[in-house]
Parts: C-alpha cells; structure tokens; sequence
C-alpha cells in the first residue's frame, strides 16, 4: 500500500535489464540442460544430486549472491530470485535456497566459524542450511536440507548460532521429495554468530530472503506446471476437437496464466523491496509467499487434472510438480499464516 | 425427510458385533499394509472371507449365494467397511458389472457365473477408457470383428483397475466403423486368461494400481457377448450411468451420490485434524485448536465436507470431488510439513492420512468422468442449457486420429 | 460429523412427505402468482408490501409455524424452511423470516403481552420482530424489519424482553432493499418475556431458527438468479451458437447448481434437526447459514454475469437477486463468523 | 526492475501542488453529487477546465492545445485526478478515439477536431456493442449504405457511455454483409446531433449512466468515414488492442493494465476498512482489528489487490475484475449490515463506499469485453491454445439471428 497521506510517486517498472537477462537465461540454460525430469526422478526420494549442486556452486549460484566482501559478486535478491524461479521450473533436486540464505546470512557474521562454513559451501561441500523456526527446548523441527547439510544456522533464544556436525541426520521420506530431516541442537559443535537483537536482525532477514526465494521457486514450479498441462491439451482430442480448445479446459488454463503472471511479478517486486527498501513494504515478502503457494497449488492441479487420468499416473511428470507444491510451500508451517503477518502491518500502518 | 436414529434392537446389535468381528479378523494389518504395497484396492482372503459369509452378495438369499440381509444390515456392513478402510474396488467393479450380466448374458453364463461371483472366486472389472480416448468412451476404437462363432478382438484400454485380480473384463468393443458412433459398440465379458491379453500396470499418485490392457487377437466366443450386437451402448448404460448419476437407491437410507464414501472418509479426516488440533503444540506452548483462525478453518473444513455430503445426483459428484481436494490441501496448508510425511514416516501424523488424502484426493476429479464431463452433464441434463455442438460428437469417423 | 466411537445408524432421507410438498406447491403457486418482479421493484426502497404481507398472513404463513395451543398449526421447521425458500425465490417484500421467528418466540413465553403480539400479527397487523443482536447499553443495532414492526423481541442482560411502540423506526435505506431501521431499545413500552437460562435459550433458539429460515430464503434467492442467468443463455447467442452452450457459461452455471443444490439439502438438514433434536447437530445450523450465504453471493454473480452488460442494468431482474444476496445474508453481521461457530462446536467435541 | 521513489524536486513539487489546487476546486462535493445523482462519469465544467489547463492532452505542446507536460506529470495529473474520484471516462473515450481519428480521418476534420477536443468541445464515446450482439463486436450488424458522397446507417447500439455528453460517436458499421465478418465493416465519426440519431439512458446496479443509442436512417456525409471502406477493422484494433491489453506503455511509470486504477480504487477502500476494524467497537468493546480473523481478512484482502496491480496484460485485466469482486463481496461480509448503507444514509460507513465497490465491482468483468472474452485471449495468444471453431467465427450470415 502507499502511503495515504503525503506525495509519494514510484516507479512501476516490472522490466528485467539486459544483466538480469543474461543471469536468468544462462540458469536457465544450465538447468534445462542438466536437469531433465529423469534426474528429478533419479534422485528420489532423498531429492539431492550432488553433482548437479557441486555443478551449480561452480556455476555461482551461491557465490553470486554474496558481497564482494565474501567473495562474491554481490548480486541481488532480484537476480537471486531469477535463478530460484529457473531453479523452481525444473524442480533441481539441489538445496539452492537453503544454501544462499544460510551463506547470506553467515556473510552478515563476522565470525571465523561464519567464514569457514561459507567458504566450504562455495566448494561444493555439503552447504550450511537455515532453521526456519527459533529453537524451542525439547522439541524438534523439520529442518530443509537437514538431511544434506553439515551445519545449521538458527535462532536460538538471544543468539544467533551455528551448529556444526560430522554426519547430516537422517532423511525423512515426505511428499515433497526434499530432503528434510528432524533436528534439534543436540550434540553438535555450537558457535555464537551474534546476539540480541543483531542476531534477530539477521535471522528475519534470512528468513525473508528464504520466502522470497522459495516464492521464486513456486513460480517456476506452477509455470512449468502449467506448460506441461497446456502442451498436452493442444495434443489430444475428443469429439473431434483438441481438449485444449474447449472452454472447460482452456478457461481454467488461462487462469493459471493470470495467477503465474502475477505471482511472478509480485515475487521479484518483493525481492527489489527486500534489496532496496526494506523497511518501507515490509508485508511484500508475505504476500508474495502466500501467492506463491496459492498460485502453485491452483497450477498444479490444473496441470494435473487437464491431462485426466495420465496426468494422475507416476509416469506423468506433472506430478513431480504436483508433490512439490505443497511440499515446497508448507515448509516454515501454514502459509495463510502470512496473511495474519500481512494483516498485523496494516494494523501497525498509520 | 427423515435423519433420525435406526433403533438398534438386541438382533441388529449382534449383526453389528458379527460384522465388526469379521471385521477384526480379515481387514487386518496386513491387509492394510498389502494395500499401501500394491495399491490395487483388493486382497483375495477378504475377499473370500466375504464370500464365506454371503456379502458380496449380501441381500440375495442363500440358495444365490447371499446372505439375506435386510437393507439396514446391508448398510450397517457398507459402512463398517468403509470405515475400516477394507479395499474394495474390484468388489464395487464386480456388483457394477454383474447387474450387466444377469441382464444381457446367455442364461447359461449368468447361471454359470452368478455362484461364482458371489462366492468370490470370480470377479469383474472394466474396460471402459482407452489410452488416446479421454472421457469419451463412445469413441471407442478398440475391435471386435466376428468370424462365425468366433470373435477376434484388437486394441488396448487404460485405467482397468482391478484387472490383475479379475476374471473377465467389461470390454466395449467397436464393431461397425461405418455405422454412427453410439451405434456400432457390443459389449463382451473377455476372460482374462485368454490368449492376447496383456496386462500391464500403472501406478497413480495416489498410491493407486491400474493397468492398461493390450488385447492382441484375442479370441472370444460369443458366448460371451451381453446383449445385441451393436447394442453395446445400451448395455453399458446402466452401469454407466450408475457411475454417473449414483444409484439413486431411494430407500432413505442410501448416499445420495456415490462420491459419499469418499466424503465419508474425508470427515474422518477432519475429524484427524480435529484431533491434531487438540494435542499439538506450537512453540508458545498453545494448542492450534486454541486459535479461532484454526477454529474457523477447521469449521470451514467440516463444514464443506457436510454440505458435499447433501449434494445429489451428478452435482454431488463434482462436489464430493472438488471439495477432497480443496480441504486436503486445506488441511497440509493448516498443519504444515507433518501433514506430508507419509506412513511410517518418523513423525507422520494420523497414520499419514493427511499426505495420503492429498495424493489420493486428484485422482477423484477424474475417475468415471472428469468434473467436466459431470459439469456438461448438469448444463444439458438438469439446466437444460443448449448441447455445444462438436465436429466428433455423433459421428465417428471425425474422432479418428484423436 | 457422526460419532467417531460407538454405533450409530441414521436414516439418510432427503424426501419430502406428500403433505411438504402440499405445503411447498401452495405457497410457491401463492408467490409465483402475487409476487412478479414488477411488485418487488415496486416496493422498494421501504421493501415491504402490506397487502402482500396481509395476504400471506391470512394464507397461515405465520400461524402455521406456531403451536396448536397458540392457535397455530405445529408445523415443523422443515415446512418453514419450504415456505422461506419459495419467499427467497421471488423477493417477496415482507417480513417472513422475521415475523415467524418473533412469534415462534412469543409462544415460548407465557405472558399476556406475548400472546396479544401473536394475535397482532395474525390479524395481519405490523408484526414483532427479532433483534439479532443482544441490547448493548449505548449502541444501538441494524434491526431486521425494524422499519415496519410494531415490536421487537430482544435479549437484555438475563432478560427476553417484548418492547412495543407506537411507531415503527425511520427506515435506513440499504442495498438489500430491506425494511431496516436502527434501533435500540429507548422510550417504548418494555416487558420481561423470560428471565435467566430460559430466557437465553429461547432468544438463542429463535436466532437459530432465524438462521435457518433465512438461509432458505438465500437458497430460493439464488436458484432463481441461476434460472434467469440460465435462461438468457439458452437464447442469446454469439459466433453462431447460444452462449449457453458454451463451457465458459455452461460450467460456471452448473457449478451454481452443484452449489444450490447442495446448499438446498444443508439447509433442510439442519432444519430437520432444528426441529427434532436441536441438541445433536448444533453444528448444522451455522453450516447451513454460512453456506447460504456463500451460495447466493456465487449464484447472484455468476446469474448476473452470464447476462453481460445486459445483466448489470437496473432493468435486469437478477439486480434485484445481487443485492438482496449480500443484503440478506449479513443482518446478523459477518457470515463467516459461523464458520468460528463451527469450528467451536468441532472443538468441544469428544 | 525499479520501484523507487521519484525525487520530486521544487519544480515538481509546485506541480503537484498546482494539480491539487486544481482538483480542491474543480473536483468538488458539488461535482461528487452530480455524479452519484446522474452516473454519467463527466462533468462540463471540470471537463473545460480541464482543458483551459491542456490536460486533456497534457503532454501534447501548447500550441496542440496541450500542456507540454513531461510523462512525470502526466503522471501526477492522472493520479491525483484518480485519486480524488474525478469523474472520467467520456474523457478516457475521447482520447482512446482521437488516436484513430488522427490516424484515419481526413486531414481537414482531424486538423478541425483536434483543438476542439483539446479544450474539451468535443468528445467521443464508443459505438461497438449491439443489443443482441454481446461481446462479438465484428458481428456488427447496423448498416451504413453508401449513396454519393453520403451514408445512411441504420441500427442500433449499446452502452455507448457517454454519448449524452459527446459530440460524435465512434461507430462501427456493417458495409458489406456478403464479405467474411471481419471484412465488411467501416468505422465512423457520426456527429450526436445528426437527424435520426436517438439517445436512450441506462441505468447500471453500478450507478453509472450508459446509453442504447438508435440509428434510424441517419444521414453522415463521407467526410466522417474513417479509414477505408470495409477496412474498419483495422481501423478498431488500436482503441480496442488498448482496451484489451492495456496500453503497454513501456515507461517505467505506467500501471501494466487497463484496470490499475479500479484496483488502486480498491486499494483506498482495503485502507478504510483497515480504518473501520480500528476505530469500530464490537459489543464487548473490542476492535474488530484486534481479532486475528479480521487481520487475516484484510491481509488477504491487500495482498489480492496488490497480486492484482502487479499482474500484467490482459491477465491483469481478468485478476483486477475478479479481485474486485471478490474482496468487495469479502468487505462487505467483514464489515456486515452496515457496510451495505449507501452514502447518505444515516450510519453510513466511509461515505458509503463499501456498498459502492460492491455494486460496481460486477461491471468491471464486462466493461471492453467480458473475463471471458480475456480468457479466450489469455488461452488463445498467450498458452498458444488451439482457438476453438464456431459455426459463425468467420462468416456474418451464421451469426444472423443471434
């Protein structure tokens, strides 16, 4: 919302510069390229390919977006939301948005430990990961990437600490096909990165970050979704007419194009927020998560359902997508949970 | 209108202690764990054991192989089913197409058959769809061409679930390509076991076994062809449009539609999150059920799972459909990553009824119809709105190459 | 939701008796013939018809609610519910709901002033109404036939009170169309009806019944704007077809259907139960309402919509069903506050 | 990708303070009266002014009859005037109309109309839609015959908006009905004052005033054609790409769809019921926004209308629509009774702004084309979706008697 009270003009312009289009179409490329649906599926249902991840850390998918500092090139959350929606298209079995948000938010410490951790990741090693909630004594959470990750950052109390760990813990299968695992801080090295509220600071803005490219992702996701299902609807007929052609399919199809093309530009207009301005839309990251997993539900029973009956069977590929819609979305808990987040800034807005 | 209580005397109540006894016994464990393995919806010592007791039959007398029972027995043994989750399907396929049976075979085969059904050793299933076909089953193109006594039949069909653990299939066969599409199909009963007929299975994402079906100049007698030759759209109607409409079995005790079972199990399913709801724990320590937001989203889950339950006919149909799959996502949404963990996972929640109703609830908009099909047939059959009018849909020779 | 532990049967009958549908045909044959949608617009914007409502009345559409000792005919909540519908279906401008409702409530009580307000409203005088809303000191409330009623049933404090005046309040005009008047209980003559629990129960008990009879009305209502939508499309045509015939019309009017019916049987359902054992199902109540209330909003739209332009004059009868859907069912205020309700009795279950 | 603030130095700042000036005393209650009372979205006297500033045409130079205003300013004058509820559309019409005008008339009317409609003498309303012709507006079937240098038409139209208040109409007529539907019609500007031409009011649920207009043997010198005979097309597809797509306009300013500025509308009424929910008192004496349902509302509420301004082309056009109805209906629930009280009614809320929206909101899925019109578009131009065949999608004579 603008601000109701006072001038204030903005520029409204939704349009990629020509760097953004390199970023996003050479992702594009690599994971198109290496990231058939069979390495999806080979990849089950532990959903971790280590030499696709060590192929994309080289690529500098983690690198990027970290200062310079840090050694990285200091990219934006707009870019880094344009390789997490390339990422989300091809469903990448690889802890992409883990990692870059664990690795930012280690760069923003300026501990040794931070440093070691965020150097291992950019080797290809196995990367840090982000507990998506603060640790609560004596229970456990589901942790992304827990099951492929050598350290976890997280909220614990007034600090913000790394826990370190010889093995990563066991995976939990889950429909998601993503790598998750319980975890609780228990018998892992443990170091303070910071404190107070230096160290909530830095943890919200990790786990805004982890929104805003998990939205990314669901865009990626429910667009391809979305192909899948209209590629097949131009194909098939019946009654002597392409499905794709009778309102009952098309309508809901064209449906899924308004929410896809929404739901993206909302997306990279939270991520500029988030870059830029953070302070000044703070409800941008929740409704773009919201969307996002709205729009990535709707696509994927669309997608689904235009193919009948194929479409429901293993062999379909949509269901890849299908799976992971939900098992992408629901990570840090109830999505319509956002929707209070946003409702709790218009009642703090003057 | 009527919603109130059957009065249990002492001889129902020994019914409902024998059916939840035979209950106890065969719809075990094991049962239950065969199903999550194979996903094929049948398990033959049930089946059998159905078949000792008379319930597969269960309202026809005794001397046919049931056990007499009165329509509250019958009832009282569906729902205790249902709720104790017995597989099922090829059991539903058998009834369905048995009606076919007596109504179209040679009295001979119904004769021959009927025992058999009922004491389980003989079971049906259908062959309806086909892989590039759709929804239109009219469209059918697999062959049957007739050589004296002899019928050879060519083509494949999809989705025949229940194939691997029947006897025959309902076949809809194209006999006439030159005669209008609705007018040149016949219905046969092929065995199984024939030479030609290749079974191979496909698995959903719902967990569910199905199989498509090659039928490769398999030789059938016409003995068993149900009813005319190229009558086979006659023949198929009423198992058809049992599918479609619902048996609309107007004894006041019934579904009004046949989604309700589905339903039926969704409410348990509400009924899990209910129970989520009271026992979990957020981090502060608060229940979920403590919040009003949970309250009122629970209360929106019950509350369409009810009203999908009080829609007849073709639109409860679509209902019953659309609302599992709205209220299973609902539901993850609500709960969060434990709903997706499956059974057996550490820490799946309710048996994993939540990710399993996620998965399971998509392939209901689609089963005997998409939503679609049941959507044009509410704007033609009780709106009255104007038939579109398709290139293919009367004759077939403008379906070919679809 | 059915008893999880324990055995229990119910019968499933949805079927009306010979004498409903008796009762349904006359009184549908009543409003089709007395209540085009020439007299509804003619009595806007007060929304009420007094010789309509006298007609009614001498009909026994009050009086056959009430018990045989109160000189009514005991019909059942279900017969009721069959009456509001057909009143639903042609926006008749009279208080039905309201009158029913209040003099259900008088009967319940024993006082002299009660069964004087019952007589009123038989002879077809200015009836009693419900107030929705408990008296709050202060406030004053949006009262539901407010501007035409000689009386107003309402709960204060631990009392159920009879409140009588002269003359009815100022009518508020309001997009419904309704007879609503502000009200709060000032300078008319005040009765104690009940005191204590059995006070509560009988305002608590009307509140319910007025729920079910409006959510009735809300079904008529929107069968009706789905006919006038569905028939339009059977005779308008575009690129050479009927529109009807076209899935992007057809769908959206059978999802309607799907909607109406259903919300049909709900709402009898919890009338049925209303009327039997109110204890069992305490649920069906707000399910029904809330329902309803969705029902007619989708089915206004979709009746307006499938008209196009046309749909969205004030000629166009289905106008007269759009406003009356939101006018109606947000008396009691926010719909989905029955979902809460629910949720409640969810909560509170074994 | 750019969202951030304009530096609005001195210079810009005396121009917004100049606009607002404006506004204080040309938008005034008296002009807000006149609108609820007549719909007509159009008010002489702001209009003249308008055009006594150049902001018809704003950026046009002076010496066009514009205000030489930069895209900045432009901008400021489009949102503010937005802002403070200006009545607008005959004055969108007439720019949407000079394009073409400019484009296609006879040098000599353009050179004539062009600083009339600058100072706001002249403005156009839209002549596409027919009785029973619904959203196919190539289906066109009001006649213009030609005879010398003359033209009678003859027919009849529907919701020309604004034609009360304009002097020409933009009018779309069949000249060939033997040639394909798209290739018999010509467009022209038929002044309002011609013979024949009779002008009935409509009256939306949304408050608006529109037309149905009739032709009856009108004459219109030749002089008013514009662009080719049988070529009028071509000669529509600008003004309607415009209302179909949005203008596109690729300047880092402009909203990305033709509904931006009903959603910014809504936007202002999700903030009032942000008002409402903290400064209403339930009976216990809460605010209705220290309820977390009532948080979650709302934020639901913001987050439609903002996915609904961030969605792009003629998805956007259908989001805006939807999201309109949807969140107006879903205040109006929030809120309850009293959100249904017009303005001017005793209790009314934010001068009535919630049974405003809500009546209004149903237009905007018809208005230049219903949502599914756009969906068509959406399936067709942007999925690639095969475009479905219709008897009377190329000829006119099939579309005869629709």
């Amino acid at each position: 919302m603008t601000d109701a009270t006072g001038f204030e003009l903005r520029r409204n312009d939704y349009s990629l510069s020509e760097d953004q289009e390199s970023v996003r179409d050479a992702f594009a490329e690599f994971f198109t390229a290496e990231c058939p649906a069979t390495r999806v599926r080979a990849a089950e249902p532990l959903g971790y390919d280590e030499r696709l991840w060590q192929d994309l850390v080289k690529m500098g998918a983690v690198s990027m977006g970290l200062p310079e500092a840090a050694g990285g090139d200091g990219a934006t959350m707009v870019d880094l939301a344009l390789v997490a929606e390339e990422y989300g298209r091809v469903l990448a079995p690889v802890p992409f948005v883990e990692a870059v948000t664990a690795a930012r938010a280690l760069a923003r410490c300026e501990t040794e430990q931070a440093a070691r951790s965020i150097t291992d990741t950019m080797a290809g090693q196995a990367p840090a990961t982000l507990a998506l909630h603060p640790v609560t004594a004596g229970t456990r959470q589901l942790l992304p990437a827990g099951a492929i990750a050598a350290a976890v950052v997280a909220l614990d109390g007034d600090d913000l600490v790394l826990y370190t760990r010889e093995d990563p813990a066991a995976h939990v299968p889950n429909q998601g096909g993503a790598p998750l695992a319980w975890w609780r801080p228990s018998g892992a090295a443990r170091e303070v990165l910071a404190t107070g509220p230096a160290a909530r600071e830095i943890f919200d803005a990790a786990l805004a970050e982890w929104k805003v490219l998990t939205a990314a992702a669901l865009v990626g996701l429910a667009d391809e979704a979305k192909r899948l299902g209209a590629e097949f609807t131009k194909t098939r007929s019946t009654m002597g007419v392409p499905i794709g052609s009778l309102q009952g399919v098309s309508h809901p199809l064209a449906t899924v194009e308004i929410e896809v093309s929404g739901a993206r530009n909302l997306t990279r207009k939270a991520a500029w927020f988030r870059e830029h301005e953070p302070a000044a839309r703070p409800e941008l990251v929740p409704m773009a998560y919201a969307n996002a997993a709205r729009c990535a539900t709707l696509a994927t029973r669309v997608g689904l359902h235009v193919q009948g009956g194929l479409g429901f069977t293993l062999e379909s590929d949509v269901t890849l997508y299908f799976r992971r819609a939900k098992g992408w979305s629901v990570l840090p808990g109830d999505p319509s949970d956002e929707l209070l987040a946003i409702g709790d800034v218009l009642a703090a807005s003057a | 209108m009527d919603f109130s209580r059957i009065e249990v005397d002492d001889d129902l109540a020994a019914f409902v202690a024998e059916v939840r006894d035979f209950i106890a016994t065969h719809v075990t464990e094991e049962v239950h764990e065969e199903e999550r393995r194979t996903g094929g919806s049948f398990n033959l010592a049930l089946h059998k054991a159905l078949g000792a007791k008379g319930w597969i039959l269960p309202r026809r007398p005794p001397e046919q192989g049931g056990a007499g029972l009165d329509r509250v027995r019958e009832r009282v043994l569906e729902l205790e089913m249902e709720r104790a989750g017995a597989p099922d399907i090829t059991l539903g396929t058998t009834r369905l197409v048995l009606t076919a049976v007596e109504k179209y075979a040679a009295p001979d085969l119904a004769a021959e058959l009927v025992p058999k059904v009922a004491r389980g050793d003989v079971r049906f299933c259908l062959g309806y769809s086909e892989p590039d076909g759709g929804s239109d089953i009219a469209a059918a193109r697999t062959r049957a061409v007739r050589d004296g006594d002899q019928w050879t039949i060519n083509g494949q069909k999809i989705f025949t679930t229940g194939a691997q653990n029947c006897q025959y299939t309902f076949l809809i066969t194209r006999t006439d390509p030159d005669l209008p599409k609705h007018k040149g199909l016949t219905m046969f009963l092929v065995p199984l076991d024939s030479p030609g007929v290749e079974i191979g299975p496909i698995h959903t994402v719902g967990g569910e076994r199905t199989n498509v079906v090659y039928y490769g100049d398999v030789c059938v007698s016409d003995r068993y062809r149900l009813g005319p030759v190229n009558g086979g759209w006659g023949v198929l109607r009423g198992p058809l449009d049992e599918e479609h409409f619902g048996a609309g079995h107007d004894d006041g005790l019934s579904d009004l539609g046949i989604g309700s079972s589905w339903a039926r199990r969704q409410e348990r399913d509400v009924r899990a999150a209910v129970r989520w709801a009271r026992t979990a724990r957020r981090p502060d320590g608060s229940r979920p059920i403590d919040d009003p937001r949970v309250r009122a989203r629970l209360g929106q889950a019950a509350l369409d799972v009810e009203a999908s339950l009080a829609t007849p006919g073709p639109m409860g149909r679509v209902r019953v459909s659309e609302t599992m799959i709205e209220v299973a996502a609902g539901l993850v949404d609500l709960i969060g990553p434990e709903a997706l963990l499956p059974h057996g996972a550490d820490g799946c929640l309710e048996d994993g009824a939540f990710d399993y109703a996620h998965r399971f609830a998509q392939g209901t908009a689609i089963y005997g119809g998409t939503t679609e099909v049941f959507r044009n047939i509410i704007a033609q059959h009780v709106l009255g709105l104007p038939r579109p009018v398709y290139p293919g849909s009367r004759k077939l020779a403008d379906s070919r190459g679809s």
